[in-house]
């Protein structure tokens, strides 16, 4: 019941907040900050309350909905589900601190905030296929309407893009599961995840259609490689995250691109094991092309936002690289159980940590934006001068991006690295240049925007204000927390991917 | 009784014969109803011979028929001429050449 | 002894909460921001030589933790107190301690006085945390915070764009010998299952003792590239010189004394892991780097570089030492080193302060009078670098390494290369301290130069003391260092200093500084007498090489044109890729699509609709042709009727037949 | 042969008067001349033994039909006063033809069927009583209709011919 | 029960025709209580159905002899299928009366007509004797030309005559096919349930179902005979484009279902993969075409015909799920595309008074009319298939039947699906969401969004939510009638 709640809370006091007659902006606003706080305490109480040590899905939910299409109301939250419900319920509140001063409507903007939120947190509690696709698209229309009206410039070209190229994937994505759900033998048809990963295991699957079974597997892994991104796939992300309002980017990076690789955890992997193995080398490749070609391209922009959003590409591309790595060993003889682990603890813990950095960088971009007019790399100089405290506080979230121990990003990292330069060895290899070229572009950074003399006509320009402070001092000391003490999540995540890793 | 019914039926087509050819003819809206008239008649005519010569006279069919026909005849022209004094009024002619209402 | 065990994570710790406190300290609180460092750094030294007594006595403890859990295993951390760790703790932070207080002369007019305090903070706390780290793991964490700090430090006057610069290079070059190091170290993780150094016999060092364990090739490499590009050896030594752009005593502090020994702690740390195969590796690369080094500083006027030069050759001596003679000499010298390489900057520092920030040697001089006590310390940090005998440490600790190199059995060439680099450090020294301390002033800054306050000079005082009394800890005769690293007792027998082996490399050794202390003293001596001093004497008689060396071997340009500009090649390819061929690929579908729907329409209202109204319209042209039998002309219809009526007369009677 | 010879009399009165009617050029003579072919028809009934046909006939064409023929001649008289008119439609030698050809297959039509020469006449006996009688009974139902008829073309025929309401008079230049 | 939902419409329009006066009134107020009272009618039917046993199956409604020398009868039966679809037609009733609440001009007979195109589609619906289908079917075809021909727009007789045209072409195909049913079976009935049971020789079912299903397919927007579609949608008034596109194309839907592969089986399984491959063509090719629009109505015109390819598509799978998802599409487009319509029609052009993108583009409707925006973004994202609206578990039954049928079409109809977004994005866009960068064109003030507006938008909008969030409501009635006896010959011809 408790995830119902934590999915339709957000929902319902989206619709009321949209409801809200237009002269009550402020009301509306409030009232959706405050129902996110109370998202983020239920999440937290959902983790107090959490079964550190109990394997399986916890807080089950589950009603029959559409039982003549296998279609089931099925909630259950597992440690992997949890740590993505409390990234998506840390983030919001962040995100809508960070549109706080939004002037356009703020009513509808927080509410449709809200409807991310619920999108989120029913993607990520969702153990039904259908189920989970109705949230994972309900996620994208919020998002779409937010940068369609709140955005930058190009705002239109964006958000078109984004939506199209979005649900291009989904309808690929949906394509293939239906056809996965016609071709399967009527006795074992599904859309439970959990039951279709045993069918899978079993050789129920498409058993005897190669071909078949081949095309499912691309068009759900087109979905899901579409929303993390995946390289070649990845090049609505820049254009989205640069013209999306601050609040928004925050959310699409910190949020929902972790929708696309948490799908990859939770269904294309236990799913298409065989075809994983089969399609694991140019899996890898293009994953350690994620990794390096975003991180090089970065490094070619001249604008801040973009550069933090090809970033954003890169770190996922670690994600995926421990997946891809961990994934398709199912050759029983060969198991490398330390290392997979090793991956996919890696990869959630870099999902989670990437969630807050990246939004968090999103954030004094958006500071940076807002105060400056501008965001090119070259337009400012010497700001820590004017600025010591911005300066300080987004250098950490920068060398936090870059993977610096101490920090959140670095436990992750080690770990994906750890578990692929075992199980991948040349794509680990390929990949490593990235985490050079992701410290070159970052200290590019904080070496034209902050080092050098102060340009005169940034003089006055404002360190952070006391809210601004209160606003981003949490998500840095997660930052710190996070770094140090990481078996707060691997505790969490440990057993769930000792339990997928059963039916990898 | 030795005229043959051919004859009563060619006088029934001459009659009818020339009946049309007036009503053909002829501009004059009155003239051609008294064709149309005559063309009746000879119908009528037609009736009347056929029942005389069939074969069962005494069901007098052919002769109600007639008395029918002739009674319509009499509404047909009270009404075509009641039309034609009604036209003429209101286009100050009765030639029927003028006449195109029904023109599609 | 265990309680010290316990309480050895306050080592590092102290100094990072002094860190930490500092950072939320508002920037005006200038004294309590130093006065925080200077006694999280004493507490660390005395807890470090507390620590050290304690290892005089006893071998090796380790405490360890486990730090998080993944699969069914944990990754585990920890700190070890054993000889190495302790001696180098002692040293570290007590140089840094010099360093601290001097500081507080250095930098008494910078308005980021806190901030720098809190850096130099940082920095020895992770220092100290590499070094009694128990696991590589830990040692790599603290090894990339030591690349922060040193960031930090190299770019602290971040208004001048060149600090920015070094700072970022500094951290990127030494960032690519990390990768190395992270892959080696996951490499080893996976073949060893832990990367706790010591663990009960179940650690990977603890392996190399009880199961003869040994370390591939490539893994030892593969760490070694993290010395390399840490110390600063070829071909990652571009950054070390460029890093002279921080202040001085940051200077002294990471690329003097500490932070470019921890690559030498790291191959001394590991170095039971390391195969001969690899140790060959590090001596090439220290002996070359030594000489390589070492000839650039011959050409540099810049008082800074020369030194940082000057390090980068020592390095390479010590990774020499390492690979050639073992974890003692490369250890004995980077301590002694340790102490006359900080003299030496600052002593630099000092100069520099007083002459309102001047670094170039030929607009100095003549300052010996100026300031006298800098002079003699530095001298003493001079000879003690050059190895002039017996009253240096310098002597004793390279005597070590040409010793070890000269009974190596790889191969001779390391030993003349550390010959001639032992020939060539003289030189350069000398003609530092020409030109910076003997002739007339050169310019108006030096002419009104005067002594540095005491704040800065009593650290002087008593690093030259220890770089005369350093070396005596490590004499053939009285080995107490290396029988301290390796656990046996120590006996003083001067015999072994006169032994048919020591003896000559000595007299040999002495005579090569003698003869380049006193060639170069001729030429550069009478140099700087001059009063003009544009030219230098050996580029006036060697103008090619000397223009050769001056600008480093065009090591930086040859990187520019290769490296940096194939990484920026590439990143335009990337986002050329996304931008054109990516982007295109997509718009190409888009329009294709909207192709194919403009043809559809077309096809709609031309074809579809356009056969729909073509057909009624026929029907209905038709029907207006055969309306025009319609005329409304009643005879007509009429005689249509007749000859209708005879068709079908004639029809029935004639067909019927 | 008396039978032949007056029924060649009748026919002759009959088809004259018929031709008569069709070709004068005074409408007036044109409706007598029509009167006079209904009465030759009447005697051709006559003699055929259809004497209530016949008086019928008489009573009703020769009697109204002609009497409201020569009225409606007389009333649409004003128009086209001009007697140099052609009284026959402009394509009059279309019509002609056409009758030609209809009495042609007609009478074609009949000699091409030698039976009807050889009909034998049977004895009828069809008194006013029967006529009445059967009237009555078998074909009630259109002779009420024919009566409804009448009466409805009646009204008709006095509503289309009464003068127009004012509105269109109003409306005539 | 259900057999009222004709009468009061019938009843409604004939009283409607003698009501005195020419105040919009009473008119709208009689039809909005008729076209309740038929909701009302169809659900309490629909509600007492589902309570039998049998729910489901074919239950009678009335039966009672009409031309007894032919053998036809006044028949109503109802089963899932129907139920679905007058349930559908009651809603859009309501909706059309509601959305049709500014109409002025000759409002008696434009609801007199209203009604007896409802209580045609009703009977259609209902009827099981084919004869009197026929009728029904004709009877819905006359008001339809007058409404469009009266109260229409754009080129409105060109629209009303073309769709007038089509129609009876394809009834006249239809009644050809009947009779020749008629005839070659010999059973001297009309009734569906007995000549389903005649086994017509192959022969003759190879061109009798071409005939039949192409005669109804063409009021179902089968490629490519089409393009009365959006023609007549752009020339109707909002409620007939409503119903037009929301309910009249559902009876050449179920007319195809109901008569033709019902009754020729082996023709059918003949022509399956043709008429298949029409389907896919109508899919892609209608949304493609409307992606290049520049009138809006026209968009949501060639919309209709793509979603309506769907539904052919659906029925051509012969399977349980595809068919089941057919039905569930035919309801669910006439539930959102009378939203659409509803939005473009109503909202929007009776206020700004152009149908034009372009014209529309500048003055950024989603601040002059938030509530239609919404409206029409909800609407969009039920029509692009979006999960939680009805489209969406309809195409996806469709899509599983799909599969197992004609695995290549599946692939393809989910490009259709693709390219269906597009267009509903783009015209989203260019109708509300423009760039208020650019600076708005001075509007003359429009009125808000009224009262009925509100609630028709409402019904409507909560019936897709509904059937999308819970399916089962109507697939309790549809599955069931898949599996009742009727429908037997097809399943047997399935298999074979």
């Amino acid at each position: 019941m408790i995830l119902s709640i934590l999915t339709f809370l957000p929902l319902a006091v989206g619709v009321l907040v949209a409801l809200l007659g237009p002269d009550r902006q402020k009301l509306g606003r409030n009232l959706a900050f405050a129902t996110s706080l109370l998202a983020l305490a239920v999440a937290v109480g959902l983790w107090a309350s959490f079964d550190n040590a109990k394997a399986g899905m916890q807080f089950v939910e589950s009603v029959s909905w559409v039982p003549s299409l296998g279609i089931e109301y099925h909630l259950g939250l597992d440690g992997l589900g949890l740590i993505m419900v409390l990234l998506s319920a840390l983030i919001v509140p962040f995100a809508m601190l960070a549109s706080w001063k939004i002037e356009n409507n703020p009513k509808l903007y927080f509410s449709l905030m809200l409807f991310l939120e619920a999108g989120l947190f029913g993607t990520f509690t969702a153990q039904n296929f259908i189920h989970w696709f109705l949230f994972w698209e309900l996620s994208l229309i919020p998002a779409f309407f937010l940068i369609r009206i709140w955005g930058g410039p190009k705002r239109a070209y964006a958000a078109s893009q984004v939506f199209i190229y979005t649900m291009g994937g989904s309808v690929a994505m949906l394509a293939a599961f239906l056809a996965l759900y016609a071709t399967t033998d009527a006795s074992t048809r599904s859309f439970d995840f959990a039951q279709l990963a045993a069918t899978a295991h079993q050789g129920g699957l498409f058993a005897g259609h190669k071909t078949l079974a081949t095309a499912i597997f691309l068009g759900v892994l087109l979905g899901l490689a579409v929303k993390v991104p995946l390289v070649p796939f990845h090049t609505w992300l820049p254009a989205a995250y640069s013209e999306a309002p601050t609040g928004t980017a925050m959310l699409l990076t910190g949020a929902m691109s972790k929708m696309g690789v948490y799908g990859f955890l939770r269904v294309l992997c236990p799913i298409f094991p065989e075809q994983m193995q089969a399609w694991r080398t140019p899996l890898l490749v293009l994953a350690a092309a994620t990794i390096v070609l975003p991180a090089a391209a970065a490094f070619a922009q001249k604008d801040l936002k973009r550069m933090v959003a090809y970033s954003s590409i890169n770190h996922l591309g670690y994600c995926l690289l421990g997946i891809f790595a961990a994934a398709g060993l199912t050759d029983g003889s060969a198991l490398f159980p330390n290392e997979q682990a090793a991956a996919l603890n890696g990869v959630i813990l870099q999902m989670f940590n990437h969630g807050l950095t990246a939004s968090a960088l999103f954030y004094f971009v958006g500071l940076i934006e807002q105060r400056g007019g501008a965001r090119g790399l070259n337009d400012f100089g010497g700001l820590r001068q004017a600025a010591p405290v911005f300066c300080g506080l987004m250098g950490i979230a920068l060398f936090a991006s870059l993977g610096l121990p101490g920090l959140n990003g670095f436990p992750g990292e080690f770990l994906i690295f750890k578990g692929t330069l075992h199980l991948a060895e040349r794509a680990s290899v390929l990949s490593i240049p990235g985490l050079l070229l992701t410290a070159i572009f970052l200290l590019t950074i904080l070496q034209r925007v902050f080092s050098g003399p102060l340009a005169g006509k940034w003089n006055g320009w404002p360190d952070l204000t006391l809210g601004e402070r209160l606003t981003v001092l949490p998500v840095v000391a997660l930052m710190f927390v996070f770094g140090i003490f990481p078996q707060l999540l691997t505790g969490l995540a440990n057993l769930a991917v000792l339990q997928m890793l059963k039916s990898f | 009784m030795t005229t043959p019914l051919a004859n009563y039926l060619i006088l029934a087509s001459l009659l009818f014969g020339i009946g049309l050819a007036g009503a053909l003819a002829r501009r004059n809206a009155v003239l051609v109803l008294i064709g149309l008239e005559l063309m009746l008649n000879a119908a009528n005519l037609n009736f009347i011979a056929f029942w005389r010569f069939s074969p069962h006279p005494e069901m007098l069919t052919g002769q109600m028929f007639v008395l029918f026909s002739i009674a319509i005849a009499a509404a047909e022209v009270a009404v075509g001429l009641a039309l034609v004094i009604a036209i003429y009024r209101h286009r100050r002619t009765a030639q029927l050449d003028r006449f195109d209402s029904l023109k599609g | 002894m265990e309680s010290i065990v316990k309480y050895l994570w306050l080592i590092p710790t102290a100094p990072l909460l002094a860190a930490g406190v500092g950072a939320l300290l508002p920037r005006r609180q200038r004294q309590l921001g130093a006065g925080l460092a200077i006694g999280a750094i004493g507490i660390s030294f005395l807890l470090s030589c507390a620590a050290f007594l304690v290892t005089l006595h006893s071998g090796r403890v380790s405490s360890n933790f486990r730090w998080f859990d993944f699969g069914t295993t944990s990754v585990q951390l920890g700190w070890v107190l054993d000889p190495l760790g302790a001696i180098m703790a002692v040293m570290v932070s007590f140089v840094s301690l010099l360093i601290f207080v001097y500081s507080l002369g250095y930098m008494a007019k910078d308005e980021n006085f806190k901030q720098f305090f809190c850096f130099l903070a940082l920095f020895a706390a992770a220092m100290l945390g590499l070094i009694i780290a128990n696991s590589l793991l830990l040692f790599f964490m603290c090894w990339e915070l030591v690349g922060l700090a040193s960031y930090l430090l190299i770019g602290f006057w971040f208004q001048k764009p060149s600090a920015a610069a070094a700072a970022k290079k500094a951290f990127i070059v030494t960032r690519i010998g990390d990768l190395g190091f992270l892959v080696g170290m996951l490499l080893l993780y996976a073949k060893t299952g832990t990367l706790l150094f010591y663990d009960n016999g179940n650690g990977c060092l603890d392996q190399t003792a009880v199961a003869g364990l040994v370390a591939s090739t490539t893994i030892s490499l593969l760490i070694f590239c993290g010395a390399v590009g840490k110390s600063g050896q070829i071909p990652l030594h571009v950054w070390l010189p460029d890093a002279m752009e921080g202040p001085t005593p940051v200077s002294a502090l990471i690329h003097a004394a500490t932070m470019v020994a921890a690559g030498v702690f790291l191959i001394a740390r590991v170095y039971p892991l390391m195969t001969p195969e690899a140790l060959q590796a590090v001596t090439w690369v220290g002996a070359l780097t030594a000489v390589f080094a070492a000839s650039i500083a011959v050409a540099q006027n810049d008082i800074k570089r020369i030194l940082a030069y000057s390090t980068v050759s020592q390095l390479g001596y010590m990774m020499m030492g390492l690979g050639a003679g073992g974890v003692a000499v490369g250890m004995f010298h980077l301590m002694t080193h340790a102490f006359f390489k900080a003299l030496l900057f600052l002593g630099a520092g000092s100069v520099i302060h007083c002459c309102h920030e001047e670094q170039d040697i030929r607009e100095l001089g003549g300052l010996r009078t100026r300031q006298p006590i800098t002079f003699a310390t530095y001298a003493v940090g001079m000879m003690a670098l050059c190895g002039v005998p017996l009253f240096f440490s310098g002597f004793w600790s390279k005597d070590a390494i040409l010793d070890a190199t000269h009974h190596w059995n790889g191969s001779p060439i390391p030993f003349y290369l550390g010959l001639l680099g032992a020939f060539l450090t003289a030189f350069y020294m000398t003609r530092q301290i020409c030109w910076v301390f003997f002739g007339k002033p050169a310019t108006a800054k030096a002419e009104h130069a005067h002594e540095s306050p005491p704040v800065m000079t009593v650290p002087l005082v008593i690093l030259a003391t220890l770089a005369v009394v350093a070396g005596f800890f490590g004499t053939p005769a009285w080995p107490w260092f290396q029988n301290y690293l390796e656990g046996g007792q120590v006996g003083f027998d001067l015999s072994k200093l006169m032994n048919e082996h020591q003896l000559p490399l000595m007299l040999l050794s002495t005579a090569l500084v003698a003869a380049a202390i006193v060639w170069s003293g001729w030429i550069y001596g009478r140099a700087a007498a001059r009063p003009t001093r544009e030219t230098d004497p050996l580029e006036v008689a060697q103008p090619t090489i000397f223009v050769l060396l001056q600008n480093k071997f065009y090591v930086d340009e040859f990187y520019n044109a290769t490296v940096v500009r194939l990484t920026a090649a590439f990143a335009k390819f990337s986002d050329w890729l996304d931008r054109v061929f990516l982007g295109g690929l997509i718009k190409a579908v888009c329009v294709f699509a909207l192709v194919l729907a403009w043809l559809d329409r077309a096809l709609d209202e031309a074809l579809v609709n356009e056969s729909f109204d073509t057909g009624t319209e026929t029907v209905r042209s038709s029907g207006r042709w055969l309306s025009r039998l319609q005329n409304g002309q009643v005879q007509r219809y009429l005689r249509i009727i007749g000859v209708a009526f005879c068709g079908l007369l004639i029809l029935l009677l004639w067909g019927s037949r | 042969m008396l039978n032949e010879i007056v029924f060649l009399l009748c026919a002759a009165v009959t088809l004259v008067g018929a031709v008569a009617a069709m070709m004068l050029r005074n409408l007036v003579h044109c409706a007598l001349c029509a009167a006079g072919a209904f009465a030759g028809l009447a005697a051709i009934y006559l003699q055929l033994d259809a004497e209530f046909v016949g008086f019928a006939q008489v009573l009703i064409y020769v009697g109204a039909i002609a009497i409201l023929i020569v009225f409606a001649v007389l009333l649409t008289r004003g128009g086209d006063v001009q007697p140099s008119a052609a009284t026959t439609s402009p394509s009059w030698w279309v019509g002609l033809p056409v009758a030609a050809l209809v009495v042609a297959s007609l009478i074609g039509s009949i000699m091409a069927s030698p039976r009807l020469l050889r009909l034998p006449t049977p004895n009828v006996h069809a008194p006013v009583k029967q006529i009445g009688e059967q009237l009555m009974n078998q074909f009630v139902m259109p002779l009420e209709t024919v009566g409804l008829l009448l009466t409805a073309a009646l009204l008709g025929a006095v509503v289309i011919g009464l003068r127009e309401p004012r509105k269109t008079e109003s409306n005539a230049p | 029960m259900l057999a009222w939902t004709i009468y009061i419409s019938f009843l409604g329009a004939a009283v409607l025709m003698f009501l005195p006066g020419e105040n919009p009134r009473p008119a709208r107020t009689l039809a909005l209580l008729a076209a309740l009272a038929g909701l009302a009618c169809a659900v309490m039917g629909a509600v007492d159905c589902h309570s039998h046993a049998g729910a489901g199956a074919l239950t009678d409604v009335a039966n009672a002899p009409w031309i007894a020398e032919l053998g036809i009868r006044y028949h109503l039966a109802a089963d899932g299928i129907s139920l679905a679809l007058v349930l559908l037609t009651g809603i859009a009733a309501v909706a059309g009366v509601l959305f049709s609440w500014n109409v002025e001009n000759r409002s008696r007979e434009f609801f007199a007509l209203y009604l007896a195109l409802m209580g045609g589609v009703y009977g259609v619906f209902l009827s099981v004797d084919l004869f009197l289908l026929f009728v029904f079917y004709e009877v819905a075809i006359i008001p339809k030309y007058f409404l469009i021909v009266i109260w229409g727009s754009t080129r409105r007789e060109y629209g009303a005559m073309k769709l007038a045209l089509y129609s009876f072409v394809g009834s006249a195909m239809v009644l050809v096919g009947l009779i020749a049913a008629y005839v070659v079976a010999g059973t001297k009935t009309f009734d569906l349930a007995e000549l389903a049971k005649v086994p017509f020789p192959p022969a003759f079912q190879n061109w009798a179902f071409v005939v039949v299903f192409v005669g109804f397919a063409i009021l179902a927007g089968l490629w490519p005979f089409h393009t009365w579609a959006p023609t007549g949608h752009v020339a109707a008034p909002t409620a007939a484009s409503m119903l037009l596109a929301g309910v009249v194309m559902k009876l050449g839907a179920y007319g195809a279902l109901r008569v033709a592969m019902i009754l020729f089986p082996i023709g059918l399984h003949t022509w399956q993969n043709t008429i298949a491959v029409l389907a896919v063509v109508g899919i892609v090719y209608g949304a493609l075409v409307a992606l290049v629009q520049q009138d809006f109505k026209f968009v949501i015109g060639y919309s209709s015909v793509s979603h309506m390819g769907f539904v052919l598509l659906g029925l051509m799978t012969l399977t349980q799920i595809g068919l089941s998802g057919a039905v569930l599409q035919m309801f669910s487009h006439g539930i959102i595309a009378g939203l659409l319509f509803a939005v473009v029609g109503r909202m929007v052009y009776d206020r700004t008074h152009t149908r034009d993108l372009e014209v529309l583009q500048p003055m950024n409707l989603n601040r002059v009319l938030p509530f239609a925006a919404v409206t029409f973004v909800i609407g969009g994202a039920a029509s692009m298939g979006l999960p939680g609206f009805s489209g969406f578990i309809a195409e996806l039954q469709i899509l599983v039947g799909a599969w197992q049928s004609f695995p290549v079409f599946g692939v393809l109809a989910a490009v259709g699906i693709l390219v269906g977004i597009a267009f509903t994005l783009r015209v989203l866009l260019k109708a509300f969401f423009a760039d208020d960068k650019v600076e708005a064109r001075p509007l003359t003030p429009c009125p808000r969004i009224s009262l009925p507006e509100r609630v028709g938008a409402l019904l409507l909008l909560a019936t897709t939510v509904t059937i999308g969030l819970c399916p089962g409501l109507l697939l309790d009635f549809i599955t069931p009638a898949l599996n009742s006896p009727l429908m037997q010959p097809l399943w047997k011809a399935a298999t074979r």
